[in-house]
């Protein structure tokens, strides 16, 4: 019997799946870190994982609630300054996979966490880029994790913090951007990846029990769904299992509301 | 060289009203115990410079010091939004508020062109992004051997350096361990540096050759503050409280929460406040 | 990832003739056991990068392996000139030696920028210098805040990197300490990259957070060759040769004591030769 | 009575005296290590000692016998990339005092260390620039010391590996610089200033014995001498002992023939 398992559960383990062995990646604070040291800790145990903070090649046994927690330092291989880290490391192009979110995204993947409304007069003033735009193209690939709304799933995104598949088909090209972009985007409810031509976003994969009517209420676009939409595979008992005692270590260590 | 100060003296002696001042710390060694002291000394028209402006910056935003920040992250990690941040830019209190706002990337870049001497920084940034059209400091060059567009910043300009250490020896010797973020660029890039301590010792011993140590000749003052890096941590002393940074997100939602939390804990309070933060690793 | 082979498989799978090579270490840590092994094996065609040639090119390029050398201080450190460097330079022998010259800032800021992965390197140098008249890679660019000129270098490129360490773990991590030169950069510049260490441990622990280790990512191959960077040194393990250093002064002037050193002492030797160089200090 | 003493301890005594207990200075090999570890063990006990290949607050008991020997490291307050020593500590204008030398000097104390005879087809390759030409124009203040002969002070210099006072008068400032170039040349037969308008090197310093003649007869142009040439104080019993066993202890620690 299968255990029952939450959505936000079932996007992590989506994400830690698409990991390989051979994966150094750029690690971001929330789910991607959970995804990467899920993965870690399960199927792809010599992952290199690299926090923006400097730590190279961590092993962080509870998740950092910072991107510079002491956990991620006392089990890197080795720390180096913020400098060095954007310079030699990001830029350097040595990051297979970098992990984003955001507070809106396109049908392109183009991103927003800069401001709801104008960018001189928002509504809402988000934290900001920080390392998204040259995660976005200095990576070999980007994988993106957002729980699923129209409010984050969007016709047209206030504000281009960083650089999906632009206006789609060659547009990464023609700005001169090697990587490939966004590969793929995990939500709560669904897989999507871009398609090959036109680059727009389109669901791959429905969570058990997620319908494409679903899919299509929480996104702000017409939604395209491929030719062959199959189910994810549940989480199975080992991810959760291991999935549960990260979580569980963190809020105790973390204390507080976690 | 290093002078040895008190905290009220180091500040009064080296922040101005109106400095371009940059307290940095990349999560790890923020220098929250100077920055208190900052607000005690009620400094005006601060221009305010770090990568993540975190708790310290909403702070000193929420307590009238600031009128501009120039940073590429303003949250609170892992927790939300800063709320005096946003309610100085958004509504303009307790004072109006200018920003300039770069990628982690490009103030990186901009740290090092400062401690290097150089007018700018050269990287491979921005690229389909935004920012560049609203930021009129980020500009472009083309690369002599490629032909290749690159994206420039500024160097940074700081009046004032302020940072949180491990230690430093009788001769003002700094030593930083773990996440060292920028904190070697800004001190290089300043004018002046402000270095708070967990302890001063006799030797300062680094463990490596290769250890992060800011000599004293690159110090102007330096100041034993234990604890002082809390809710922030000092790797090898005290562990990040987390849970302080959650309770923050309360703390600062409401300016009334907030101006009475600062009142209690910061305006009535000085920096041996901190000590019983303070506790050395086994 | 690092693979663990014998030197001579290691030079056999990554250094091809006609590559651009970077043999470094300032001083300290230079992978001479390495390059013997390039002349045994009789490489060719060679594009050497190396700050300071040292005694390792004069060896290398008397051999006949060097076609082409970039470098900024081209001489034997506090004795004289390379005899052999010279000999080629102004004789052609053994065969004609193009150079491309450059000041050490320059080759430090091009090995930076190409582990940055940039395309040029910007820095404040050769004012009032010739060097610019003679190599036409140094040009310049505009400063697009202040209008300063200044100097550009073209980042190295790099076809293998080969260095010298102190030791690597079983996955191919590898610790560096004491003068840490243009290691780094070299490896993050470099296709490929061999280290040579003198101990492969099962624990890397390296003495601080901040300690300069290579992820055995970033290398392709990792040969034990205790002693391996003798005459040079190796931190923490033995002392340099100065004495050699200015025995060679004599080997190395005329070319049939040059070539009856080298046979006697490379073509018919192996790395196993450096062994006896290799030791611990307490 | 006064203890005999060498031409070339003259000039590194006199190199030394020219360093304040405040200086920060960029040591090359040879005359100026000895001149600045004397200056270090005698009347400037904190002065700060950098060496390029990146050893910062250097305490040497043997001079090295190049700029990376492992006294250097292992005496050091620490040691950084030779990256970061060029970035941050030279250019970075953290230098106060600079030393250099070469093979060739003109009057206005431009120097060569690249070639004898043209620079495509040398008489006479030399070791090249290294630091040198940064050197020259980043540190506050350069001293050069030279043994002093006709081969070595020239007209006309074969190549200009590093700007000194350029063609005299504000050539530096001409060219941007803005730090002050050669201030100071320490030969064994005399110490040189420029001229404080010409730039030109004058002679303000005649070493016990030397005439001006020897000085003239051993320099390539008209040597000009300040209006009042005083005699360089002799070396002192404490400067010639600490000297004298400094190279002892470096002559034992290098072996063979030093």
């Amino acid at each position: 019997m299968r255990q029952p398992f939450t959505p936000n559960e079932m996007m992590t383990v989506a994400a830690a799946r698409a990991l390989t062995n051979d994966d150094v990646c750029f690690v971001g604070i929330g789910a991607p870190s959970a995804a990467c040291n899920l993965a870690r800790q399960t199927h792809a145990p010599d992952i290199v994982l690299i926090y923006e903070s400097g730590t190279l090649e961590t092993r962080p046994n509870v998740l950092p609630l910072s991107i510079g927690d002491g956990e991620l330092c006392e089990t890197a291989l080795t720390t180096v300054s913020v400098p060095e880290m954007f310079r030699y490391w990001l830029q350097g192009g040595r990051i297979t996979t970098g992990f984003l979110g955001g507070a809106q995204i396109d049908r392109f993947a183009n991103l927003n966490t800069t401001v709801v409304g104008p960018y001189e007069k928002p509504s809402v003033r988000l934290p900001g880029g920080g390392g998204a735009p040259e995660i976005a193209t200095s990576c070999g690939q980007i994988f993106i994790t957002m729980a699923h709304s129209k409010r984050a799933f969007v016709e047209k995104i206030d504000f281009f913090t960083s650089l999906g598949h632009g206006e789609g088909g060659d547009s990464r090209k023609k700005l001169g951007v090697t990587t490939k972009g966004p590969t793929k985007v995990m939500t709560d409810l669904c897989v999507m990846e871009p398609d090959e031509k036109t680059k727009e976003l389109t669901v791959v994969s429905l969570h058990p029990g997620i319908t494409k009517e679903q899919v299509s209420a929480a996104t702000g676009w017409q939604i395209k769904f491929a030719t062959n939409v199959i189910e994810t595979p549940a989480p199975n008992e080992t991810e959760l299992k291991v999935l549960r005692e990260l979580h569980a270590r963190t809020k105790a260590a973390h204390g507080g509301n976690a | 060289m290093a002078q040895f100060l008190k905290l009220s003296e180091a500040i009064e002696a080296n922040v101005k009203d109106g400095d371009a001042v940059a307290m940095e710390g990349f999560t790890h060694l923020i220098p929250f115990a100077a920055g208190h002291e900052i607000i005690r000394q009620k400094r005006k028209r601060l221009s305010l410079i770090r990568m993540t402006p975190d708790l310290i910056y909403d702070q000193l935003i929420g307590m009238g010091c600031a009128e501009r920040m120039t940073f590429s992250w303003g949250g609170n990690p892992g927790v939300g939004s800063l709320h005096r941040f946003r309610d100085a830019y958004q509504n303009g209190w307790p004072n109006k508020l200018e920003i300039v706002e770069h990628s982690h990337a490009a103030m990186a870049n901009a740290y090092d062109a400062a401690a290097a001497g150089l007018p700018f920084a050269v990287f491979r940034g921005y690229r389909g992004a935004e920012l560049p059209r609203v930021n009129p400091s980020i500009k472009e060059v083309i690369c002599p051997y490629t032909g290749e567009k690159l994206a420039t910043v500024p160097a940074v300009k700081l009046d004032v350096a302020i940072i949180h250490a491990q230690k430093a020896d009788r001769k003002g010797n700094v030593l930083l361990e773990g996440i060292v973020g920028v904190q070697k660029e800004a001190v290089l890039a300043a004018k002046r540096s402000v270095v708070t301590v967990e302890e001063i010792v006799d030797e300062l011993n680094p463990p490596s050759p290769n250890s992060v140590v800011l000599p004293g000749w690159t110090v102007k003052a330096v100041v034993a503050v234990p604890g002082g890096a809390h809710p922030s941590y000092t790797h090898g002393y005290y562990k990040r409280d987390n849970a302080f940074y959650k309770a923050w997100d309360d703390i600062a939602r409401e300016r009334d929460t907030f101006t009475a939390w600062m009142d209690e804990n910061v305006l009535r309070k000085g920096p041996e406040a901190f000590a019983h933060h303070a506790k050395k690793a086994a």
